[in-house]
């Protein structure tokens, strides 16, 4: 049972927009799930900008008519917009997504504001060409001003992470790929309220943002309203001075939960999400450095660990005491079985047996 | 929305079966259409039951397709598939024990427990892959293709993919360079109406797809796919064309899809007099009492029927017990 | 090798020049066609005395669908184009000075010589941008048509697109995407027979680029591309419909390719009569003389070719005086 | 002038290849050019094994007919292969990448080894769900042994690079993108004799390969035979104490140059060629900073020099005794202008002094 519960179905999605529906006077007030927090920053987006439109397959769902609301996409985020913002601004397309991409982008230089569903962050390589060789390039290009070609303000949205039984191409991370695209922001929110705070930031900001949702997060709740911390700032979601750990989407609950276990234990660390890897906050990660002169790292992706550990060896060196630590998956697909995924991403005690490792022989 | 045009339906074709439709066809046909609908409803009680992890895409109501092609098809020729593989696998012939044991994620699965149910290989039965990249299929089998002409083996590939996958670039660019190449490929499209919720007509604007595989040169077909017999006739055309060098083709096959589009779908998108509907008119069994039995009498499917059953029902119990899938 | 069928031939069509083809469309439109021809021929030159760094992809024997298409198109209409995009940048009125310093790596070029010969933008002319990724231009002029769609500005899109790239998947995505959202998008295939060195005929295995675009549900149709009133008359044709809500077109353009694919080209795949041939009957300059030139004499045809000119010879040379583009 | 040399005609070519043609008796005795090394690996190659096949666009040439000889593709690497081996081998493709790429892969999981000529790398990102989906990840789903559906013995030859006035979307590295896809094995040759064993032992691995080649180098010239290091082995190009300095593919000249310009300058710098990314031969760059202790990376890819950084601050941390000192490009396209190109990718003298303080501050 506990492997149904992970993946979205329409319903407990419709449910969540519902729910949230239902006390929209004092949004902060009252817990919300990650999802319904993303879709509330969608509504509230679509509300204060009519240029701002939603694309992608079954956003608006049922037949390409959207029934009574319909399905809102594969993991219910955009669920009810239709029925608010209607056809022209909750886009149904075929499965294209290629050209899904490539067209947000050219909606984009000509006045609209879009928001792509991409659904699962695997299918983003079907359309690495825009995002590549035009969305990565044309603001340097052609200039990123309104009115110019490469002025593109569009968001990609997708889901990643293991956990859910959705095997190799239904898993993937894909933060690793999109850090060599510096013209690409790079958010990824751990919680309901940065959930809200960075995908409002990213329909609002002129450059294109990549927003991944950790699909093991949907269905977590919190408050909506957290401390706001500007876009581009680390949180540091627990004090430490034994080491820094720096946990990325899905591996901040396991990062949390690991620093407890080693706290009984006499070892303190520092918990820090990035929020955004594009910009990477190296501020608050050199301070946190300066503290404890230990890096780990903690990340489904371990390329996008290794370039994080490859540019914080370049520009905080002098802080380490020790090598960085990469807590990162073995190489190789995410597997399907429950015995396999779960051994796939590092949980507490992996990561806590590492930070052990780190802060006593390092 | 423009109208659907030209989209064939199942359950519509009231031509009798094939002349070369023999009794053997009929028997092996029958045996395999029972195979799947068993394995699939035995599948969709085990993941209620929570022995299957994550979803699964069954294919009930799409046994015909599966059954027809690979009756058609010869050893040494390579299928590949879709997220909603299960059926092409067992008419292909592979162990029904490995499979449920792969959807169950244990360690005696199809691929180890590594795949589970959208990504099964069994290429010593003709299955090289399954696919969850929608379209993916089909330049893969191009591949095949290309390996059969260029080795000389006189093989064939065929693709299973979906109507909504057929939107895909990939799918296009591999019509484009099978019909450059004129490669030994076919296309085998089960157009069950919908992607996810969205409904084929919908998505690719009313167009026949068929109709626009013609347009890019291939050889194009559309069949009702509740047809066990007349799925096996195109395809059986459509290989020996490519045996004999005249390139691919494309069969749009009219499928009823039964259940949701996964094991989550509540399909609040479709009536539910629709599935009622398409469980009369098109189901693939159904059908084939009706149409392709051939000289076969109630007791013969009966027993194949008791048959099958016990096997599926075997190899579910098989599965269950065998030990998981872990580090 | 499957022979070509239905594809158009550049310099074949006998009709004469639409109704609405007036002395002033004839003006502008021979303006346009001498300044495309006489900014190419200039460009090979500069290349040829090293001024231009890299290879170009001139359009010479284009130059009528450049200046058919823009005649046709309003303000606030966009534009995307491909690696073969000056003629496109000038016909919709790119300063000649920006774009050859552009094409010079100056300081002053339309891009600041970030971009090159391939990498243009004028979005105040109506340029969005070229693509150097073949097929590339089409999806994004969807995405210009869907903001013009969605923001109800009675605005169009236009793609430049040529026969080699319409082979790529996300021109057919494109495609089906202009189909299933109704949107106001024209396709201009420049089809001039060849992808660098391969014969169009093979890589689309024969196949009308038209039909299989009509196959998606686009209106389609075939135009003798080296003439300009028939092309302006197409692109108007469609961009009316494209305005009316009725959706996509796919216009292809047969033209003739006077230079080789690049100016690195030695064109041994084609006999030298080929281009001979094509200049004699495909020439868009000489079939202008010969079709389209209305009430204008021969005196008026001097005079603007003049005019042009000069003009182009003044931005080569402030081309060349600006100062090199440099950290 | 000096624009018009490095893209490669059709004509130049073919003379490459001719010239190479001309003397078959003993190929090591006299230099050939990389693009002729290439061509012969090829040529080797498809003679001893009739399963290899050439994959690409006018990899022919000639109307997709191959007039004489055809042009061998953009950069004339498979001139003469048709006159040779027959449009049954030398296979002309439409210009469909996704296509190809997926069709080479199941042509090698059913008996083939395709060799697919990508032309500019920039274009593996229209193909790119083939290699990140089904390429990267069918191994270790399947199984990689003949017969099995992950047994992908193919190769993939791009050309990248800084240089030829190419524009932005014909330039750009691919290898960074790469490195996060462990099962897919990465050489970069940098001379003509890396160029034949790198390519030759690519077409015989049972791995997928990806084979970049810098077109700076297709017109260099060299022995065809090297010192035959075996595949996976960095090579130490240049001898030094003071530092390691790792240099890839057309990194190599610039910083031999600017480690001789050192040398006066009684700075020593060590120069190693990885030769290939993946396996990143991480003995021989141990062994060298064991010896130099500071650790400098120039690479047209700064993300690939990033990961590398972050590997070997993770498992040569305590040989360093400064900083990683990368040096790579600024973020953003390779512009056009040669003004702008020539400063995009570090030339020697930015090497030199990026190294120069390296060696005295650091
Ligand atoms: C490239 C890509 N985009 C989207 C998806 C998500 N997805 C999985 S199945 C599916 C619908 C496929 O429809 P169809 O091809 O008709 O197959 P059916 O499910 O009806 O058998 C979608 C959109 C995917 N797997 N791959
Ligand atoms: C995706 C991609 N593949 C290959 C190329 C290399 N390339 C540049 S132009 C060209 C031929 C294009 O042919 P066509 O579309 O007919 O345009 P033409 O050059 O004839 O104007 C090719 C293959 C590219 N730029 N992009
Ligand atoms: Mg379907
Ligand atoms: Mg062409």
């Amino acid at each position: 049972m506990t492997d149904r519960t992970e993946p979205s179905s329409a319903a407990c999605s419709s449910a969540g927009y519902s729910s949230l529906g239902a006390s929209p006077a004092d949004p902060s007030a009252e817990p919300v799930t990650y999802r319904a927090a993303l879709t509330r920053a969608l509504d509230d987006a679509m509300a204060a900008d009519a240029g701002v439109v939603v694309i992608g397959e079954d956003v608006a769902g049922g037949a390409g008519a959207a029934a009574q609301g319909g399905t809102g996409g594969a993991f219910g985020v955009t669920a009810g917009l239709y029925d608010r913002f209607g056809a022209e601004r909750v886009i149904d397309t075929p499965i294209a997504e290629s050209a899904m991409l490539s067209m947000a982008a050219g909606a984009a230089a000509t006045g609209l504001r879009p928001v792509v569903d991409l659904m699962f962050a695997d299918f983003a390589h079907v359309a690495a060409d825009p995002l590549v060789n035009h969305i990565a390039q044309a603001g340097a290009l052609f200039g990123d001003a309104p009115g110019q070609a490469g002025h593109l303000p569009l968001v990609i949205r997708a889901a990643f992470g293991a956990g859910d039984r959705s095997g190799a191409q239904h898993s993937q991370p894909l933060h690793g790929a999109l850090l060599r695209l510096p013209a690409i922001r790079l958010a990824l929110p751990a919680t309901p309220a940065d959930a809200y705070a960075l995908l409002t930031h990213a329909i609002a900001c002129a450059e294109p943002v990549v927003v991944l949702e950790h699909k093991r997060l949907y269905d977590t709740t919190g408050p909506l309203a957290g401390d706001a911390l500007p876009w581009g700032r680390a949180r540091v979601v627990r004090a430490g001075r034994d080491a820094t750990l720096l946990a990325v989407a899905g591996q901040v609950a396991p990062a949390l939960d690991a620093a407890e276990r080693l706290s009984g234990h006499g070892i303190e660390v520092e918990v820090v999400d990035p929020r955004t890897l594009n910009p990477l906050d190296l501020g608050t990660l050199t301070a946190s450095l300066a503290r404890t002169g230990r890096l780990a790292i903690t990340d489904e992706d371990r390329c996008a660990a290794e370039i994080v550990a490859g540019r914080l060896a370049e520009t905080a060196f002098a802080l380490l005491q020790a090598p960085p630590c990469l807590i990162c998956p073995a190489p190789g697909p995410v597997p399907f079985a429950p015995g396999l995924e779960d051994a796939w991403a590092p949980d507490a005690p992996r990561i806590a047996e590492a930070l052990r490792r780190l802060c006593t022989d390092g | 929305m423009p109208a659907p045009t030209s989209q064939p339906t199942p359950g519509s074709d009231q031509t009798p079966a094939p002349n070369d439709w023999t009794d053997a066809c009929a028997r092996a046909a029958w045996a395999g259409l029972v195979r799947c609908r068993r394995f699939e409803d035995a599948v969709m009680d085990a993941w209620r039951a929570g022995d299957i992890p994550g979803v699964v895409h069954v294919a009930t109501g799409q046994e015909a397709t599966a059954v027809g092609a690979a009756l058609a098809l010869a050893p040494g020729d390579m299928v590949t598939s879709t997220h909603r593989g299960h059926g092409h696998a067992l008419a292909l012939g592979t162990d029904p024990t490995a499979l449920m044991a792969e959807l169950m994620g244990r360690r005696t699965g199809l691929v180890a427990g590594r795949g589970g149910s959208k990504h099964l290989s069994d290429p010593e039965r003709g299955l090289l892959a399954t696919n969850a990249i929608v379209g993916a299929s089909v330049p893969l089998a191009a591949g095949a293709a290309l390996s059969a002409k260029t080795r000389q083996t006189g093989g064939v590939a065929l693709a299973f993919t979906g109507d909504g996958a057929t939107n895909q670039g990939a799918v296009f660019e591999a019509m484009v360079m099978a019909v450059a190449l004129a490669l030994p490929l076919i296309i085998l499209v089960e157009n069950n109406g919908y992607a996810q919720t969205t409904a084929s007509a919908y998505a690719s604007g009313g167009q026949s797809l068929a109709a626009r595989a013609r347009g890019f040169g291939l050889a194009a077909d559309t069949v009702d796919g509740s047809r066990v017999d007349l799925v096996w006739s195109a395809v059986s055309r459509a290989a020996d064309r490519a045996r004999l060098g005249l390139g691919p083709s494309f069969i749009e096959a009219a499928v009823g899809r039964l259940e949701g589009f996964f094991s989550l779908d509540a399909q609040a998108y479709r009536g539910a007099d629709e599935v009622a509907r398409l469980r009369a008119a098109a189901c693939p069994l159904a059908r084939f009492r009706a149409k392709a039995r051939g000289g076969l009498d109630d007791a013969t499917l009966a027993a194949i029927e008791t048959d099958q059953a016990d096997a599926v029902d075997a190899a579910l119990a098989a599965a269950r017990a065998a030990p998981p899938a872990g580090p």
